[in-house]
């Protein structure tokens, strides 16, 4: 066993949330590796397929990882059916450290596959719900058919979080928000000096909702943002994870939205 | 602690081999002093010296014996440390899954005769990198640690050497179990040997060497002394950090880009350069499946690969990646600067493109209003 | 059912189909993965259309062979280009520069039979193509690897660097800086393992321009004047196997290496 | 009766030669009115191009003729440039190359025999359904293939277009050490290339004879590398003479390039011409094969070459270890080849028979004329005529099986397609 070698685990369910995205329920085979935390990823891989850096969707006695096919990799885990075996590295990174948002208001920004890390987030915060004040998770998505986790959000609501969906482009029949991400931030019931925010999604994307939280008055010290970059070995040694001083998944992925910003708007960095 | 006087290696091969070492040092092949497995201290490549220039290499004769006259050769001992291919495990498909078989083969025990300053720091950088983290590399640690490192204090700097701006030569710094010095007169080398562990004073007993004199002991300092003023090269500004941190716009980076060519060899001679990517491969059967470590670089169109493309297509973003990280940002990442000042990438680069140069161009950019 | 594999020839000298047969340790176990369906070269029975995989050699020089080129993309469901000549119309692409007419009356004393194009065009030229895998000849373990990475359903390991890096991995000794030997290796697709060089002698790009970013040129230019040679040298060592690709790689407009806008 | 008076058999893809091309028999009244092997291999303009390269080149761009018989090319190449410019290959260099040639010999006589030729006679398509009965015979054939691979890739560093040939020599010659492991494939394949020959001798040949001239190189070891030119009716000629004694001219109602000796007789080269020519220069081991194998002084069936192939894998590979034996590594990779005004001519013993390149350069060394005259190319004359025997005599025969068997009939002369570089494209023809 070298840190190189996965873990074997079983895919105990497979949902399939969207048209090209899946969650899939990991149980280990024999030892399990450390319990993730929220924001934290693992190295999934498929057999003879490769390997690729996956965040955790839910976290704790269950573990689930969600991942949406774009290439060779996540198309083999995304088609793992019940049963067979998967092998997992990790975890690795920095995860949202929400203890440190304790007693503030929390936004949780999310664009697209980028409300997947964000999951483990609210899950544990509506587990806590007292030790925060409101939380407001705010979603956007190309259609109303992208809309990941769909099924639950209701049940956020229901737990006390508020949760607002926008739309690059609407369907027949939908009559939530239309528009960019940032068009929610207004509509956050939060008080701005006092809370929290973590984003995740596409860089752009993360760019624009840090800074209209900003504007409104949300702390620049206390927004978070989830990076990616290529990772081949999540162990800090095969350099391709760099943005500038950072290793991503050793530093990152969760990173001070000020650590960031300054790389973030350097081109090809 | 005392120092030794050697007048020939051949004992030392000995005692090495009979520890059941490799001996892995310097010898003469293709037109260039290469490292590789060594049988004897014939194998070295006495009365050998190298001219340097940015993209040239020659070897030329000397008028004399020396053995480790010749500074820094194409390679460094990277190859056997952190080697280009690794397996890392092989699989095989089962019914539900795969089973997987790791092989650690017994590392070989290496002997490193000649490492020079520069590289001796370098290696040090490595070990930060490949085991000085939470995650140790277990075949680059495998034979790191069973190395026996035997330096060589420079006598020689080369035209494209500046290990003296990086403060990691020409005097050995800590980490060698050996230190050598060459005294040339007529005839054979002699070596002053001085001891670094315990490792390297257990050889040395076996070796029954004579008391090195103090006239010598002080004249090899003086000579290493005096090498330190001949460099061929100079890296300038004083805050290589603050210098690439502020100049990622510079346009510096659009002149380099016109002669680079993004070929790689300046990552592949370095010996800090650590990148490495990994291969998830079959066979035809697909039943069987093995996992690769190879060499990678920052100048292969993937290494920054994402869904939907690589973030540094250009040649441009890509120099600057591997200079801004060589000089800069792996202070941040690791602690130290990742050039040891070996000169390597000025001398393999096949057009010549001089790191010194580049940042006195950008130091000069960042100095004009 | 196995999936099936369709070899075909253009105008090549065989050599990379070949390399199919070359795989001598290789061959019966593809056998038993794949039916080999069309593969005149080896096999007289032909199976029927369409094919799973269909390795195409060889360019487009004739009529014909357009006609035959869409017929054959229209049979296959993954079309894969093996060498110099399908990746990019080969040492035959000399005429793409020359006159074809006379170069026909030089060869033949009834010029007026051949039928030919004034160009020799790469597969990609005429038909959509799924991978392309370069060389003169191609690569054995490349082939293996290509082949067993789609029956997988993976990536190949096929990287777009230069053969430097293979060199250096290797070990050799840089014939251009220590021999002052004109290479042309830093600016040529990796995939042989740098073999010339390990043999003491240059690279001559038989394996084509390497990338210098995804799908643009190499930074030929800036090679060239420190590979020491007059022009017509330089010449003549760019115009070989792949000489469409590398002179439009060589061409002076623009800047050699930039950003793609 | 199956057999009609008039009608047309038409292969439209011959398999298992190398290369494309198609077979068309025309018969009328009983009579056999035409046989033609049509060459639909697009033209490559090798000898137009190669106008205005380096000296230097034609060992590289004229590999890519053909990728059966690089070395054949590069060797011919080579010879014809030394000798315009006045420089000799002899010694370990020339013994290298032989060595070089052996490989692709035991490669390409391999691929023949096990892979194109073999499936014929035991009544399968092609070497994978052998296989499926026979695995441990196609076993047998790559593993003799891989021997000859593996001797090029060493000598050459690789096996198809080697890249360590050069006019003069080589770009680096091996060590001696880098040799060893050679020969110890090579004694195994030695046995491997003896069991081809006694099964090979087993095969069912039919009774069929052709009475061309031979024509081989000779030299004073069984000819591979070079040599001069020898016939079965006492011609002898160097090189240089080529093309006074051998012409290529067009038929009338015929549209391929034949060749043929200037005195108008048709004639044979290849394996048959060697062996015929030169079986007293055979080894002991490889003669003695041949003897067991029924194979007498001279072999006329062009159905037992592929046994005349097995004979000379057993050479080729028995010479291999006799020049690995006696390596001893040359001081220089190369002899200089200095560029001068003039003509040379090279001629080798291709697998397949004589390759002849002849090179016009200028006193820069440029190319101003090249010539190329392919095995292939030379033996279309007496393929077409054997088979307008061959198939005159099996009218009786249904479409199917007389088809089938001038495709055998075809493979006995293992015509390499692509080497053609100057057949004339019959397209037009085929419409
Ligand atoms: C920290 C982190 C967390 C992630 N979490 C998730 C998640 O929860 N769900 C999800 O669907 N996706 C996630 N991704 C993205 C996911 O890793 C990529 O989609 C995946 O690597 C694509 O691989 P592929 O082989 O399927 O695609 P291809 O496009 O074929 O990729 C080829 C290769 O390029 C590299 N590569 C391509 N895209 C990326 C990428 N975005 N990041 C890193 N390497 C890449 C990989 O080496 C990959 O094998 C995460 C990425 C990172 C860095
Ligand atoms: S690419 Fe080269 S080896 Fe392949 S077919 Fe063409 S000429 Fe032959
Ligand atoms: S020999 Fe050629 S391929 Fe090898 S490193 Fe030098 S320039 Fe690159
Ligand atoms: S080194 Fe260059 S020319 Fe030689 S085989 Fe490789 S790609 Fe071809």
């Amino acid at each position: 066993m070298t840190p190189m070698t996965p873990v074997p685990y079983r895919v105990a369910a497979r949902r399939a949330d969207l048209a090209d995205t899946v969650t899939l329920t990991l149980e280990p085979v024999a030892e399990p590796i450390a319990e993730p935390a929220p924001g934290q990823f693992t190295m999934m891989y498929a057999f003879g397929v490769g390997e690729v850096p996956i965040s955790v969707s839910r976290t704790g006695p269950v573990l689930e990882q969600t991942v949406r096919s774009v290439g060779a990799v996540t198309r083999a885990v995304c088609a793992t059916a019940p049963g067979r075996i998967l092998g997992l590295r990790g975890p690795f990174g920095t995860g949202w450290e929400l203890d440190a948002a304790k007693g503030r208001d929390l936004v949780l920004a999310a664009g697209g596959i980028g409300l997947a890390p964000l999951r483990p987030l609210v899950l544990a915060a509506l587990a806590d719900r007292d030790a925060y004040g409101r939380i407001a998770v705010l979603i956007g998505t190309r259609t109303p058919d992208d809309l990941l986790f769909a099924a639950e959000l209701d049940e956020w609501r229901a737990r006390g979080a508020q949760v607002e969906v926008t739309v690059d482009r609407p369907a027949p029949g939908w009559s939530g928000h239309v528009g960019l991400i940032t068009g929610l931030v207004g509509a956050a019931d939060i008080e701005p000096a006092l809370a929290a925010a973590f984003v995740c999604g596409p860089e752009i994307m993360m760019r624009v909702t840090a800074q209209a939280l900003i504007g409104r008055g949300l702390p620049a010290a206390h927004v978070r943002l989830s990076m990616e970059r290529n990772m081949r070995c999540g162990l800090g040694w095969c350099g391709h994870c760099q943005l500038g001083p950072l290793l991503i998944c050793r530093d990152g992925p969760v990173l001070p939205y000020e650590r960031v910003l300054p790389l973030m708007t350097v081109r090809e960095l | 602690m005392k120092a030794m006087e050697l007048t020939d290696l051949g004992p030392l091969f000995e005692a090495l081999h009979g520890a059941g070492r490799t001996v892995v040092g310097p010898t003469v092949r293709d037109g260039a002093i290469v490292l590789a497995e060594l049988s004897s201290a014939d194998d070295l490549p006495h009365g050998w010296g190298v001219e340097l220039e940015p993209g040239g290499y020659r070897l030329r004769r000397r008028s004399d014996r020396a053995a480790f006259a010749h500074s820094a050769g194409p390679q460094s001992w990277k190859p056997f440390l952190h080697r280009p291919r690794v397996k890392l495990w092989e699989a095989d498909r089962t019914g539900d899954g795969f089973q997987i078989a790791t092989d650690s083969p017994d590392p070989p025990r290496y002997a490193f005769l000649g490492v020079r300053p520069c590289d001796l720091r370098a290696i040090a950088i490595q070990d930060r990198v490949l085991m000085g983290g939470r995650h140790t590399d277990p075949s680059y640690a495998g034979r790191r640690e069973g190395a026996l490192i035997i330096a060589v204090n420079c006598t020689e700097p080369g035209e494209t050497c500046f290990c003296v701006s990086m403060g990691t030569g020409p005097q050995a710094g800590p980490g060698y179990d050996i230190a050598l010095t060459e005294l040339l007169d007529d005839g054979d080398p002699r070596y002053i040997a001085e001891i670094g562990t315990e490792a390297g004073a257990a050889v040395l007993a076996d070796l029954d060497a004579a008391a090195a004199r103090p006239a010598d002991v002080d004249r090899a300092r003086a000579e290493v002394t005096a090498a330190a003023g001949r460099m061929g090269r100079e890296m300038p500004a004083p805050d290589l950090r603050d210098l690439m941190a502020g100049s990622l716009g510079s346009a510096r980076w659009d002149d380099v880009a016109q002669r680079c060519l993004t070929c790689g060899n300046c990552t592949m001679v370095c010996p800090t350069c650590f990148c490495t990517r990994v291969t998830d491969t079959t066979d035809l059967t697909g039943d069987h499946a093995e996992r690769w470590q190879l060499w990678d670089s920052c100048f292969d169109p993937d290494y920054s690969l994402l869904h939907g493309g690589a973030v540094r297509s250009s040649a441009k973003s890509r120099y600057r990646q591997w200079l801004t990280h060589k000089l800069g940002t792996w202070h941040d990442q690791f602690g130290s600067s990742g050039c040891v000042g070996c000169g390597r990438c000025i001398v393999w680069c096949p057009v010549g493109i001089d790191i010194t140069a580049e940042v006195d161009a950008l130091q000069a950019e960042a100095d004009s209003p | 059912m196995a999936p099936t594999l369709a070899v075909w020839k253009f105008a090549s000298c065989d050599g990379c189909q070949l390399t199919l047969l070359d795989c001598e340790d290789e061959l019966l176990a593809l056998a038993g993965r794949v039916e080999i369906a069309h593969f005149l070269e080896a096999s007289g029975a032909v199976g029927e259309g369409p094919y799973d995989v269909s390795l195409v050699e060889g360019s487009i020089t004739t009529p014909a062979d357009l006609d035959r080129i869409r017929h054959v993309r229209a049979v296959s469901r993954t079309l894969i280009t093996i060498g110099a000549c399908a990746t990019a119309g080969g040492v035959q692409a000399l005429r793409n520069f020359a006159d074809v007419r006379e170069f026909a009356s030089v060869v033949y004393a009834r010029p007026e039979y051949i039928a030919t194009l004034a160009e020799s065009t790469p597969i990609a030229a005429h038909v959509p193509v799924d991978f392309e895998l370069h060389g003169c000849p191609i690569d054995r373990r490349q082939l293996l690897e290509v082949l067993s990475a789609h029956l997988t359903g993976r990536r190949p390991d096929v990287p777009a660097h230069s053969v430097c890096f293979e060199c250096k991995s290797r070990g050799n000794v840089c014939v251009m800086v220590a021999h002052g030997t004109p290479c042309l290796g830093p600016v040529t697709h990796a995939g042989c393992g740098a073999i010339c060089p390990a043999y003491g002698r240059g690279c001559y790009g038989c394996f084509g321009p390497s990338p210098a970013w995804d799908g643009a040129r190499p930074n030929t230019r800036a090679l060239l004047p420190w590979l020491d040679m007059t022009e017509d040298e330089t010449r003549r060592v760019l115009s070989t196997f792949n000489v469409a690709a590398f002179r439009e790689a060589a061409v002076p407009e623009g800047p050699g290496d930039d950003a793609p806008a | 009766m199956t057999h009609r008076h008039d009608r047309t058999l038409k292969v439209g893809e011959l398999a298992r030669v190398e290369g494309e091309g198609a077979l068309y028999v025309r018969v009328r009244g009983g009579d056999v009115a035409e046989v033609r092997l049509d060459i639909y291999e697009p033209p490559r303009f090798f000898e137009a191009f190669l106008r205005g390269r380096a000296h230097t080149e034609p060992p590289d761009i004229t590999a890519r003729i053909c990728g059966i018989c690089p070395v054949a090319y590069q060797t011919s190449a080579c010879l014809a440039i030394e000798e315009a410019c006045g420089a000799t290959v002899d010694g370990p260099l020339r013994d290298l190359r032989r060595l070089l040639y052996c490989g692709e010999w035991i490669e390409s006589h391999a691929l023949h025999v096990y892979l194109l030729h073999a499936p014929d006679f035991l009544g399968y398509h092609g070497a994978v359904e052998l296989a499926r009965d026979h695995r441990d015979i196609v076993e047998r054939g790559l593993r003799l293939k891989k021997a000859g691979n593996t001797l090029m890739e060493v000598l050459g560093g690789r096996a198809i277009h080697p890249v360590n040939v050069r006019v003069g020599g080589f770009y680096r010659v091996p060590a001696r050490a880098e040799l060893a492991p050679l020969a110890e494939m090579l004694r195994r394949a030695l046995d491997d290339a003896l069991d081809t020959v006694r099964w090979a001798a087993g095969f069912e040949f039919p009774d069929f004879v052709h009475d061309h001239e031979y024509l081989a190189l000779s030299a004073d070891r069984y000819p591979i590398e070079g040599g001069d030119l020898r016939s079965g009716a006492g011609r002898a000629f160097p090189a240089a003479a080529f093309e006074d004694h051998i012409t290529e001219e067009q038929v009338p109602h015929s549209t391929a390039l034949h060749a043929r000796f200037t005195d108008g007789g048709t004639y044979l080269t290849g394996p048959l011409a060697r062996y015929s020519l030169n079986r007293h220069l055979l080894s002991p081991l490889a003669l003695e094969a041949a003897a067991g194998a029924g194979l007498g002084a001279e072999c006329r069936n062009p159905f037992r070459s592929v046994l005349v192939r097995a004979v000379e894998i057993v050479y080729a590979v028995d010479e291999a270890l006799r020049l690995i034996a006696g390596y001893e590594p040359p001081d220089r990779p190369a002899v200089p080849v200095e560029p001068r005004a003039g003509t040379g001519h090279g001629v080798s013993e291709a697998p397949r028979g004589v390759l002849y390149h002849r090179y016009d350069l200028d006193a820069d060394g440029l190319i101003t004329a090249a010539r190329i005259v392919p095995p292939t190319s030379q033996n279309q004359t007496a393929i077409e005529d054997d088979l307008r025997r061959f198939v005159a005599a099996r009218l009786h025969l249904d479409d199917a099986e007389l088809t089938r068997r001038c495709e055998q009939a075809i493979r006995n002369y293992d015509p390499c397609i692509s080497c053609s570089t100057h057949f004339l494209d019959l397209t037009v023809e085929r419409t």
